[in-house]
């Protein structure tokens, strides 16, 4: 049977539904590690860098991650060298992948959102634009954003006046109700969601008995996290049928990938399962497929949302 | 997407050599590239391959020396993935991503001192052995905790090694930077050492100060916990003035002075 | 060198740190299947049976559980055959322990929760009671009362008027800030708080893709959730020292029980571990002494919040 | 608490067999205790003993057989705990707690027909010999998808099974449930026979339906996910008429006409 992969999240049109999820999967410096030309085959349908800021962000003390069972936690504090290096040094570069470049901004404050999307506008190499509105430790007293309506449709509303690109917003799942948050942002305009950023999590050294991370506490990402993310994606893509989500948390092989898509997903993203095996998106793409031709499923869109049915 | 998509240097290899080093485990794998490609200090991202997700990732560990075709790494049996590490029997398949990083610099000329504390023995065997044979003179400091751990220092084979151990137990009593000011004063007036250094960050801190205070400089490989080894996830920060710099694809060896000691 | 594993809660004095989580160890069961005579040997050093509510409840539809990356999801629904039943059924027997009794109790209502706790107050069999203001499908909505700073603490309000036992709250980790939800606990008058209840989450039938669970979505328990336990018990016992609180989330050897003391807890409660060996708790507090042992920790009051000095 | 109290009726049983009977895998295990006492229609909880994570909890399987200090088990590996479990090499050790539940009633008296789908053929090996030791006439219904499930019917030596697979390629084409009729209906007059029988959830419904229907008692064993096995997580939930029961404790083997079918 034949199967095709061919998704679509809003014009961007995806060779397959398996994307990186953002500051998990650097091809520039995997470029040059890995002796494959990453360039000329690449095993994401499209490209998410690591989230910039508007200023450079040295991100917090090492430790930066430990993991735990079935899971990895992170507190990078999205370090990174500010929207303008992004801009000068590795868009051009980006600019040569076969696939749709998204750009991941963030701010400090609300006004920094518009300004990062603002940035984006002009270059035609950014295909679309995804607002990480749920990392910690940015802003006052370190909430995200993203975790507060009111908050999320302000950032939103911003970003969008500032940008006529395809508007992405990254959601925590560190909220009471989740789908409350997608609404704000989907009044604001966003065009598609990204769900599930990582989950809140701490552990401690095992010999000293104190918090392993830097920074104390940090975000949970991995296979642990999958039934969070399995949720989050159902129940937002419920309430917003025709809203394109891109799926990730804990997406390892191809069965995850069937059962995000299946949940509401339009894509999904791969992200601790790179740490696993830096090409792991390949494998997980041709699993998918094979999946797919098992259950006489003849196309993505055939397949996402099914679990809702 | 690309059917089979798996990156150049990522190996499934056989384990066919286990043994017990004293408190820690000798693994030996077949991995003819890596061992044909690995410099002294690289490391590799290990685990044991197929689809368990406990551990869930690889880790880093050095490699400790090659034989022909094989590649043997000395494993310390902390925790969950170093625990897994050291039960991989023969037969068992290992993941292996490597040769990984920037190795040591073997570009100096004038005499060697190589100062490991505990595990930092491992990665150093190959580097005393290239020094050699370079002609350049070798001298080894290896501390540890005590005995059963310094039984790694016999497999140091060619090269001669001083033993030091916190509790006396094997060769002298006390801590492996004790003995590096006695080695440096000894040249006092003629070609001053250059310094290679792995093991716990308090030691490379005390060998940094050093080798600050006598003008050597220090070759240092420090450890940082790690997710991807290929420079992604920015997760093995290691401080240096003005920011962090990622020991998997900066190092793990740095010129001690460009990092920032506390 | 001598260590003392004993603990208290309040006045309430218990031999060593390792009680059970409500719900996962139905003592009167097992006790008939496990040839070992647990009223003589106990391996719990208080015991807190199933949640029990006004109203017998059947509990959900199956499936009830499966089994994620290190976790367990479950929607058991709070199946119980109501409070009448449980006083006069199972209460004296359970009298019979050679440890203190916990009654769990959670109401469909407000009102529930203070005509549950005020049928213990009579009880001396009831050493204390644990109101569990966080499972999910109670209420209107589906939603938990302990999802709302102020439902919680009019729920525990009302609680507090109806006993003078000593008052344990268990709060839901599915919130924006939990810290918010014990304040209002703290505030309305508990002496104790459990944390934490299950994660949601959901999973999909890898063969038919549709939600595994009867209820769709679940509660998930276990290895997988340390993570954001440990986070729980940390932030809360740093912001309400005195607080004596029961740590729990995938507690599955002395190490993880080690880490929740020093995270600030002055027990640990034991659930989905239970599943891998019923009596597990056994072989956790003797762990446990020869960690605090090795490290020269002589009693549970010198370890616990370790982690935060 | 108590230094070492592990219920008496949890083993650490090490592997003795493991081979492969078509699409299953059979594996043997020393546990005397259990064999002693287990009978046909209990289960275990079952996972391999150590620390691993994944998977986390035991998996209920039936007892297939005991022999001597052996007991045996069939797996189909069609997920994380039966293939883990499918995998299970000689001189693992696997964690044990059993017998669990309330097997067959084998007081009745006259013939017996039972009826298996998949591996529900498992644990009515035990019971047709039981059945046949008793002095009761014994028909066996055996049904597969296809040939290489039914290769677990040369597991019922003495016993004389009728195979029946979906797709024809063993036995007669059909469902098991198709001959339950016609075995009934040629005993018309003489003493009903009792029903027994284990496999998926719609191939019970139909045997409840038709045993309802000749007024025939029949034992049905049902699956549902377990977590505990003992009571404790009331996750096993079977739908009688006015609520739930728990199969791990009440079950897994019902009466048919106690449970509430769709
Ligand atoms: C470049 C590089 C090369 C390395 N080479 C080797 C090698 O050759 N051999 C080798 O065995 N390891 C090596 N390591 C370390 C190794 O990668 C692991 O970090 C180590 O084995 C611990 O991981 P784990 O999974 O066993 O422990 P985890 O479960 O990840 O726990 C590790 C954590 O436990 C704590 N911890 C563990 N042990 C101790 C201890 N003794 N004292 C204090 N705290 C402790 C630490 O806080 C650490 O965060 C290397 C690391 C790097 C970065
Ligand atoms: C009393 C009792 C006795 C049992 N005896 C045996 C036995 O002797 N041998 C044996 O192999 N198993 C037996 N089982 C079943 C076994 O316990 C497991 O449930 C089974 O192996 C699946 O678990 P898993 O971990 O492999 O799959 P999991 O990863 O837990 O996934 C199981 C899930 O996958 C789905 N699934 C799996 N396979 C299929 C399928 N073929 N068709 C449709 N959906 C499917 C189901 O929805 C199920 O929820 C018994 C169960 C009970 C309750
Ligand atoms: C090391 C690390 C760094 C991350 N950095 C970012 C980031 O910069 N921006 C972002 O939106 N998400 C970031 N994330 C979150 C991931 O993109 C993803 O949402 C999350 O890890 C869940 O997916 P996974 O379970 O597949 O990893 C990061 C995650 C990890 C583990
Ligand atoms: C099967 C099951 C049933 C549970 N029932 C209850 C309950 O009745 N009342 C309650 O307060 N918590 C209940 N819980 C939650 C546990 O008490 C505990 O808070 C949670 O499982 C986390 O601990 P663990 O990871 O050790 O399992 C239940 C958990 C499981 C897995
Ligand atoms: S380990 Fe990932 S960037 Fe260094
Ligand atoms: S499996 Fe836990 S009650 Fe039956």
């Amino acid at each position: 049977m034949e199967v095709s992969l061919k998704t679509r999240l809003g014009p961007i049109e995806l060779s397959h539904p398996v994307i990186n999820a953002s500051g998990t999967f650097d091809v520039l410096s995997a470029d040059l590690v890995l002796e494959e030309d990453l360039f000329d085959r690449f095993p994401f349908s499209a490209y998410v860098p690591k989230t910039v800021t508007l200023k450079p962000r040295r991100g917090n003390p090492p430790p930066r991650l430990y993991e735990t069972a079935a899971g990895l936690l992170n507190s990078i504090g999205l370090a990174n060298a500010g929207i303008d290096a992004f801009i000068r040094e590795d868009l051009p570069r980006l600019a040569q992948l076969p696939v749709p470049v998204i750009a991941s901004v963030a701010g400090e404050s609300t006004d920094e959102y518009g300004a990062c999307a603002g940035l984006m506008e002009g270059r035609p190499e950014v295909a679309a634009v995804e607002l990480n509105v749920s990392c910690p430790n940015l802003e006052l007293g370190g909430r995200a954003l993203g975790l507060d309506p009111e908050r999320t449709h302000r950032t939103v509303a911003l970003a969008r006046e500032a940008t006529s690109k395809f508007l992405i917003v990254k959601l925590t799942p560190n909220v009471t109700d989740i789908v409350e948050i997608a609404s704000a942002a989907v009044d604001a305009g966003a065009d598609a969601l990204s769900l599930i950023n990582t989950v809140h999590g701490m552990a401690l050294d095992r010999y000293h008995l104190k918090p392993v991370l830097g920074h104390l506490s940090g975000g949970l990402s991995g296979p642990a996290i999958k039934p969070v993310a399995l949720r989050a994606v159902f129940l937002v893509s419920r309430a917003f049928a025709s809203l394109p989500i891109i799926g990730m948390g804990g997406v390892t092989d191809g069965q995850d990938a069937l059962e995000f898509l299946a949940a509401g997903a339009a894509a999904v993203a791969v992200g601790t399962a790179s740490f696993r095996d830096p090409l792991a998106a390949a494998g997980i793409a041709n699993e998918l497929r094979k999946l797919m031709q098992e259950r006489g499923i003849g196309s993505v869109a055939e397949l996402s949302g099914l679990a809702q049915r | 997407m690309d059917a089979g998509l798996i990156p150049a240097n990522l190996y499934e290899c056989p384990v066919v050599e286990s043994r017990q080093v004293g408190a820690y485990r000798q693994v030996s794998f077949v991995a003819p590239e890596i061992a044909a490609l690995a410099q002294p200090g690289q490391f590799m991202m290990v685990r044991l391959a197929g689809k368990s997700l406990d551990p869930l990732l690889p880790r880093p560990m050095g490699v400790h020396d090659v034989d022909s075709d094989l590649v043997k790494m000395i494993i310390d049996p902390v925790g969950k993935g170093s625990v897994a590490l050291a039960g991989a029997a023969v037969g068992d398949r290992l993941s292996v991503l490597g040769p990984l990083g920037c190795g040591f610099d073997l570009e100096g000329a004038g005499p060697a001192v190589l100062v490991a504390g505990g595990m930092g023995a491992a990665p150093l065997t190959m580097l005393a052995r290239a020094l050699a044979a370079r002609g350049r003179e070798v001298a080894c400091i290896l501390g540890f905790k005590t005995r059963s751990q310094a039984m790694v220092s016999e497999l140091y084979r060619d090269v001669h090694v001083e033993v030091v151990t916190e509790d006396g137990s094997a060769g002298r009593c006390g801590l492996a930077c004790d003995l590096l000011p006695g080695l440096v004063e000894k040249r006092r007036g003629r070609e001053l050492p250059e310094i290679f250094a792995c093991g716990p960050a308090e030691m490379l801190a005390e060998v940094a100060r050093m080798a600050r205070k006598h003008g050597a400089r220090a070759q240092v490989s420090v450890a940082a916990h790690m997710a991807c080894g290929i420079g992604s996830c920015q997760g093995c920060a290691v401080s240096r003035s003005g920011g962090y710099v990622k020991a998997c694809t900066d190092g793990p060896v740095f010129d001690a002075e460009d990092l920032q000691w506390r």
